[in-house]
């Protein structure tokens, strides 16, 4: 058995599971997500010992059969997926937190399921298997959106999946055209696709799709309705780990040659620079902290849409290594928002940004964790969001590409800017709270919250360990 | 023949654009449903019978029972048309657009042809005969085993929406003689598809289909007993289908070393019995997406 | 004029037609058979580009892909028509 | 003695803190703050040093040392954060919030230690980062009306200054291409750069007229943390200043005239402002102003002249150790006022007190005299147009500093006793006493040859003794009191008052448009058909785009020569 193997049959196996069996299903979730953390870090060991794996399944060589392409870029995902896995399902197994409507146990069966989906994608080397995964994914997460049951959460849901699958079915159509073009769908076609005028509209097709399923501004219109109006570990889950797959493809078809076909970058790097512009101008406008936090996150993905734009491909690895520096960095800041953005809620009762701050009620663990992971979105030293763009800025200064670096500056002020209407008001105490105020309870929720702050805080003092990960690539 | 093609496809133009325009929701289903019908011929001149099945039980059938009873449910179409004349207009351009990029991207190429004989040359190892079956069970079983796990979440998410279960009194008496007359056709198709699906088109998905089929009569007919224990049931069957295929797949692994890669010589037995479980699997699982679970107390 | 320039023709207009459709209709049920009518046009050119008209065959692999696609397609309709049930008919009022 | 890992140094406080965040464990934490520098300590006095330790995964690959230069620093900063902990344990005993004051007493002591021995820009940075705004918690302790004045002053001197040092320090390495610190004292260091830099180390040095934030923050601070501030965290700009000047290869005249006149105006200002003041740890602070000024006082000669440098580093860092001692027992001896009624124990506590302020006033035989001496020998090398003020400002900082001192002591022994300080604040701070009276005897290798002490040394003290009697005769002849000074000098008078509120708040908006809020957002009311339609076009441009463009362009090697040619 290997891990790569393992690690795409467990969490299937558990949803499988759990979904049969309510009673069971938090420890059973509980546990598969713990031995997920503990198989990715082998596998991610493994890659680091012994350079990157390809798999072929069942056998069969790659044009008929899939292989898994297990190298550097798919641990670190894999890797953030199971990080962020362990923060949300801890908060998930509070028994004290409010549960579904609908159904109190179905959280754990779609959190696996797009935990094994997730795993399958990261690993996958091959067109159609890519578009099947992101069914998984896209079904998976709508139905995290549904959970709470509200017909707020109901209607996000429909909208994120016919926007999704419209999404699914343009990546369908551009791996059907790729077909025609090339007669054959594993990655190791892309560069192919690229000489053809039929294969470049196949990866303008797919890149759409991708496109609709990173929420890449302007198709981001199904995005802050379904991520605010999600249970607070839902949102987590889809603004930290499900718009990263979508955006990871594009860099893996970018890495392949794809992507680095000249309009495209530059329409990543365009629809980068209007969705932070948009995402913030919104987030700014925003009255429910979720809704902020929602907007920022189109700002962000756009962010990291801008520093793939500009990265001209595997060749020079700066700039795509800051992407996915930012990427991580925005997985556990932005996971670790919605967590404490949830606790927030509970204890307040509202997310109203004006009514942040009560006399009777201080500011506690929740707020702070806000706080911390507001700091690494923003960018400041010493997180990973900081190292991110610093590495970003570095690239495109040797490129003298002054206008994006304008761009990358411009958002984090406006990101500093709406973060800290938040962070200024969770962060105020003293007379405005009564003496008698009581402080939040400590509960798992939290515990995840600070976790993933402080993982943020944490990944840019051993940003190392991330980039010598990247640097093994399959030969 | 180019005739034939040409009415037909015309034909299926015309009902998929009264399906998509018709006013009615009952007649704009009924042309959908003919449509799937028309496009099941397509894919049987297109050289594709086991598609062809698929669609016929699938696409036409089950999905034209979805949005049958979600019809019912939903009511009739309100408001008029949206956005204005300039929007149609807009969409309408792009549309167009998009669709003639794609006729001229399609029609223009002719590309290499790999897959055929690397199929053709692996055939006697796969185990089976039908090419589309060693694709499907075989040479790309990873992505079968993924679609597995989309009807799985599907499900799971139905479950957890908990829409409200199908009353089959209202057609009760009507159905009855027919479902007697369908359910053991039914069992018997599905079971000669299945073992057929080894040599020649057919295979655990037209199976399961047209075992739900049966199902779905039995149910619309008030005969099944639908009572909280078969549909909870039928929940583990569907779902077993998934299980099944992950541990025969790692169990593989355990006796190969390969992940999904089958005992030489034992293909086919392996096969055939991943098949047999998915079609049980596949048929519980498209009822309870039709019929919906059992509708709880707290509801 | 060949059968699969044919089935290119109709796929191609179903594709288009579809996607027309989805950008005027507001109605949830009829934005889902859209979708599906989408679905059929991407099989459809799909199978005619792996369609042989020199000796009739349709490679596999693309038919093995298009068996897939109608599975998932109706695990998603089924989703999307459980949830348009939930919400009533229309997904914005 | 046995081998410390250099990396230890910060990371047994980060540990503690790391444990301190486990709410069962704090009780056993808190007395360990005490021991948590001493790993630095040992580091330093371990003979061989401890060797070089690399850590390639933390940021940009992080590198410890112990350095000539880092080596005393390490031993006086170990030492002090160590009593002043000692201390705080103390004092803090039954206060509410203690937990918070420890937790920040951690991490800046940690970001202290660090930054002595990182070698890398991006660690020193982290941690001299670290203690600037951990400190800011020990400065708010009490989060009365000063406190929360003083801390907005602190805070924000502090975040421009690392702003100003982080843009120094990245200029610096973007210029050599080296992220080591010892490169950022290279001559291809841009001037703008080490300008930056130094701006940056200025102000947690305190000089005029960067200082605002010193006073205050040492007034408002809890006695121990006055004592880090003031004894540890100045130096740790001293450190920084002599780590980062290219000092001892190239004259930098311009640079020098400079520094210069920043120290002259501190050596000038800094007994004139503390007289007036009327809190004894105002009037301590304003000393170390002056004390400090006369560090960079030898900085601007070693620019000026670079050969002197070799004299003068030694004399430096001797005045700095000298000086951290002093000042620390001066405000650790704070608490122990408080804690001693009027009468002879009092009397006895000031005697004692008066030990250290004798030694910050140079009197001869003590390690101010020494420190002193060696200064001055070291300035003898440089550049002759330097000695004939340098006589000068030299007896001003001692009469000045005597002056200050006298004045340090009336006010403590006026100060009314608080019964609920505990005695036994009293011993870390006889500790930190007995190291300034052994400290002529603790310096290895006196760098002055002729330590002959004259009695000319004596002649500040005697001048400032002579004229605080003499005003205090004039003032008590004309019946009038000295009014002291509001807290904050310059800025009392343009500052608005403390407000009741703290730090970094926002006020909530009022109406709409006073706050960033722009306009209240409508409801999200999202038109799937709007959303398909933008799908569609997005899909159909980009496969135009993609269409149109050639395949070619993107396999042609990239020949931008061509274009030109």
């Amino acid at each position: 058995m290997t891990e790569a193997s393992l690690i795409v049959s467990l969490p299937l196996l558990a949803a499988v599971v759990t979904a049969a069996s309510a009673r069971v299903a938090r420890p059973v979730g509980l546990i598969a997500t713990a031995a997920n953390a503990a198989l990715a870090i082998l596998l991610a060991r493994r890659v680091l010992a012994e350079g990157a794996q390809v798999t072929h399944l069942g056998g069969w060589e790659a044009p008929l059969g899939i292989a898994f392409e297990t190298d550097g870029l798919a641990a670190v995902m894999i890797l953030m997926a199971a990080i962020v896995g362990v923060a949300v399902a801890v908060q998930a197994s509070d028994d004290r937190t409010p549960r579904s409507a609908t159904d109190p146990g179905a959280f754990w069966p779609l959190w696996l399921a797009t935990l094994g989906a997730m795993n399958a994608l990261f690993l996958s080397a091959d067109l159609f298997n890519l578009y099947v995964t992101f069914e998984i994914l896209g079904l998976a997460a709508v139905g995290l959106t549904a959970l709470t049951g509200t017909r707020r959460a109901l209607r996000a849901a429909f909208d994120y999946l016919s926007a999704g699958l419209a999404g699914s079915l343009l990546l369908l159509l551009g791996v059907a055209l790729a077909y025609a073009a090339a007669g054959q769908v594993d990655l190791s076609v892309v560069p192919a696709l690229t000489e053809s005028a039929q294969g470049r509209i196949s990866l303008a097709l797919i890149f759409a799709g991708l496109a609709v399923k990173a929420a890449l501004f302007p198709l981001h219109f199904w995005m802050p309705a379904a991520h605010s109006s999600a249970a607070p570990v839902a949102s987590a889950l889809l603004s930290a780990l499900v718009v990263k797959a979508a955006i990871y493809v594009a860099l893996r078809l970018s890495l392949d040659g794809g992507i680095g076909a000249e309009p495209l970058r530059v329409a990543m790097a365009a629809a980068g620079a209007g969705a932070m512009l948009w995402g913030s101008w919104h987030a700014l406008r925003a009255d429910r902290l979720k809704l902020l936090v929602a907007h920022s996150t189109v700002a962000q993905v756009g962010l990291i849409s801008l520093a793939l734009g500009v990265a001209p491909g595997a060749a020079d690895s700066t700039l795509w290594h800051a992407a996915v520096l930012l990427m991580l960095s925005h997985a556990f800041a932005k996971a670790a928002m919605f967590l404490a953005v949830g606790r927030i809620a509970e204890e307040l009762g509202h997310d109203r940004i004006s009514g942040l701050n009560r006399e009777e009620l201080r500011p506690g663990a929740a707020e702070f964790a806000f706080a911390v992971a507001a700091v690494s979105l923003i960018g400041l030293p010493p997180t990973a969001g900081f190292v991110g763009k610093w590495v970003l800025i570095e690239g495109l200064i040797d490129r003298d590409a002054w206008i994006w670096v304008a761009l990358v500056f411009a958002g984090t002020v406006l990101s500093a800017a709406y973060l800290s209407r938040v962070v200024s008001r969770c962060l105020r105490g003293g007379p405005h709270v009564a003496p008698g105020a009581r402080r939040p309870q400590w509960r798992a929720g939290d515990v995840a919250a600070l976790g993933l702050a402080v993982s943020a805080l944490l990944l840019g003092l051993g940003s190392a360990l991330p980039f010598a990960l990247l640097e093994i690539t399959v030969t | 023949m180019i005739a034939f093609d040409i009415v037909l496809t015309l034909g299926l133009l015309a009902c998929a654009a009264m399906a998509l325009t018709l006013r009615d929701r009952t007649a704009s289903i009924a042309a959908f449903v003919v449509a799937g019908l028309l496009i099941a011929l397509s894919w049987v001149r297109l050289a594709a019978p086991d598609v062809a099945l698929a669609e016929a039980a699938i696409g036409a059938g089950v999905t034209g029972a979805l949005f049958l009873r979600s019809a019912r449910r939903i009511g009739p179409i309100t408001g008029g048309p949206v956005g204005g004349m300039s929007a149609s207009i807009a969409a309408a351009l792009g549309a167009g657009g998009l669709s003639a990029a794609l006729f001229w991207a399609f029609a223009g190429t002719s590309g290499p042809v790999p897959y055929p004989p690397l199929v053709a040359a692996n055939l006697e190892a796969s185990g089976v005969t039908n090419p589309v079956t060693a694709v499907l069970l075989n040479f790309r079983a990873w992505d079968t085993l993924l679609e597995i796990a989309v009807l799985a979440v599907a499900l799971a998410l139905v479950v957890m929406l908990g829409p409200a279960p199908v009353v089959p009194r209202a057609l009760g008496e009507l159905v009855l003689p027919f479902a007697r007359i369908v359910v053991p056709l039914a069992i018997l198709v599905a079971g000669h598809l299945l073992w057929q699906g080894a040599t020649a088109p057919g295979g655990a998905f037209q199976a399961g289909a047209v075992l739900a089929g049966g199902m779905l009569a039995l149910v619309l007919a008030g005969i099944g007993p639908a009572g909280e224990r078969i549909v909870r049931g039928a929940l583990l069957l569907g779902l077993a289908g998934l299980a099944v295929f992950v541990g025969a797949a790692l169990a593989a692994e355990g006796l190969t070393g390969r992940f999904l890669g089958y005992p030489a010589g034992a293909e086919k037995a392996w096969i055939i019995a991943i098949e047999a479980s998915l079609t049980l699997s596949i048929a519980a699982t498209l009822c309870l997406l039709f019929t919906g679970p059992v509708r709880r107390p707290h509801q | 004029m060949t059968t699969d320039l044919v089935y290119h023709v109709a796929g191609a207009g179903l594709t288009g037609l579809a996607l027309w459709r989805l950008a005027t209709c507001r109605d949830a049920l009829r934005r889902i058979m859209a979708l599906n009518v989408l679905a059929i046009g991407i099989a459809m050119v799909l199978l005619a580009s792996g369609f042989d008209a020199a000796t009739g065959r349709t490679d596999p692999v693309p038919q093995a892909f298009a068996l897939t696609g109608i599975v998932v397609l109706v695990s998603v309709t089924a989703a999307l028509l459980a949830l348009a049930e939930r919400i009533g008919g229309r997904s914005n009022d | 003695m046995i081998a410390v890992p250099i990396w230890l140094v910060p990371a047994v406080p980060l540990a503690l803190l790391v444990a301190f965040c486990v709410p069962v464990l704090r009780p056993g934490v808190r007395s360990l703050v005490p021991i948590a520098p001493l790993a630095g300590l040992l580091a330093a006095l371990a003979d061989p040093v401890p060797a070089p330790a690399r850590i390639d995964w933390l940021m940009l690959g992080t590198e410890f040392a112990m350095t000539d230069l880092g080596r005393p620093f390490v031993a006086f900063t170990a030492a002090l954060w160590s009593l002043a902990g000692w201390q705080a344990l103390r004092l803090l005993r039954d206060d509410p919030a203690r937990d918070r004051f420890f937790a920040c007493m951690l991490m800046a002591m940690a970001g202290n230690l660090g930054l002595l021995v990182a070698q890398d820009i991006a660690s020193f940075y982290a941690f001299f980062a670290a203690m600037s705004l951990s400190s800011w918690g020990l400065v708010l302790h009490g989060m009365g009306a000063a406190q929360r004045f003083a801390g907005r002053v602190y805070i924000g001197f502090a975040i421009a200054g690392e702003v100003v040092l982080f843009a120094g320090l990245s200029l610096a390495s973007f210029a050599t291409g080296d992220t080591r610190l010892a490169a950022t004292a290279g001559p291809e260091v841009p001037a703008l750069a080490t300008a930056l830099m130094a701006a940056g180390l200025l102000v947690k040095l305190g000089a005029v007229p960067l200082h605002l934030w010193l006073p205050l923050a040492h007034a408002a601070a809890p006695a121990p943390a006055s004592a880090v501030l003031s004894g540890a965290m100045l130096k740790a700009g001293l450190f920084g200043l002599m780590t980062i000047l290219p000092l001892g290869t190239e004259a930098e005249p311009g640079a020098a005239a400079t520094l210069a006149a920043i120290a002259l105006a501190g050596l000038i200002l800094a007994p004139c402002l503390g007289l007036l003041h009327g809190d004894p740890k105002a009037v301590l602070a304003y000393s170390s102003v002056g004390q400090m000024s006369l560090m960079a006082l030898g900085l601007a000669a070693a620019l000026a002249a670079p050969a002197a440098w070799p004299a003068i580093a030694p004399a430096l860092v001797l005045l700095a150790a000298h000086h951290a001692f002093a000042k620390a027992a001066l405000f650790l001896g704070v608490p122990t006022i408080w804690a001693t009624a009027r009468g002879p124990a009092r009397s006895a506590v000031l005697v004692l007190l008066a030990l250290p302020a004798l030694a910050l006033a140079g009197m001869p035989a003590t390690s101010g005299a020494t420190a002193k001496a060696a200064l001055k020998t070291g300035l003898d090398g440089a550049a002759d147009g330097w000695l004939v003020w340098l006589e000068p400002a030299l007896f001003a900082a001692s009469l000045g500093t005597a002056l200050l001192m006298i004045r340090a002591l009336i006010l403590l022994a006026g100060a009314a006793p608080k019964p609920d300080v505990a005695a036994d604040v009293s011993l870390p701070w006889l500790a930190m006493s007995g190291l300034v009276v052994a400290g002529p005897w603790l310096v290895p290798d006196p760098p002055v040859t002729d330590a002959a002490a004259g009695l000319s040394d004596l002649a500040p003290i005697v001048v400032a003794v002579a004229l605080a009697v003499g005003v205090a005769v004039v003032l008590r002849g004309a019946r009038l009191s000295v009014a002291t000074m509001p807290p904050g000098e310059v800025l009392s008078l343009v500052a608005r008052r403390p407000e009741p509120e703290p730090v970094l708040a926002l006020s909530a908006p009022v109406r709409r448009g006073h706050a960033l809020v722009v306009r209240r957002s409508r409801p999200l009311t999202p038109r799937p058909e709007r959303g398909a339609l933008a799908i569609l076009f997005v899909a159909a441009a980009l496969a135009f785009a993609m269409a149109v463009t050639g395949p070619e362009t993107t396999h042609e090697p990239e020949t931008p020569m061509s274009d030109t040619l």
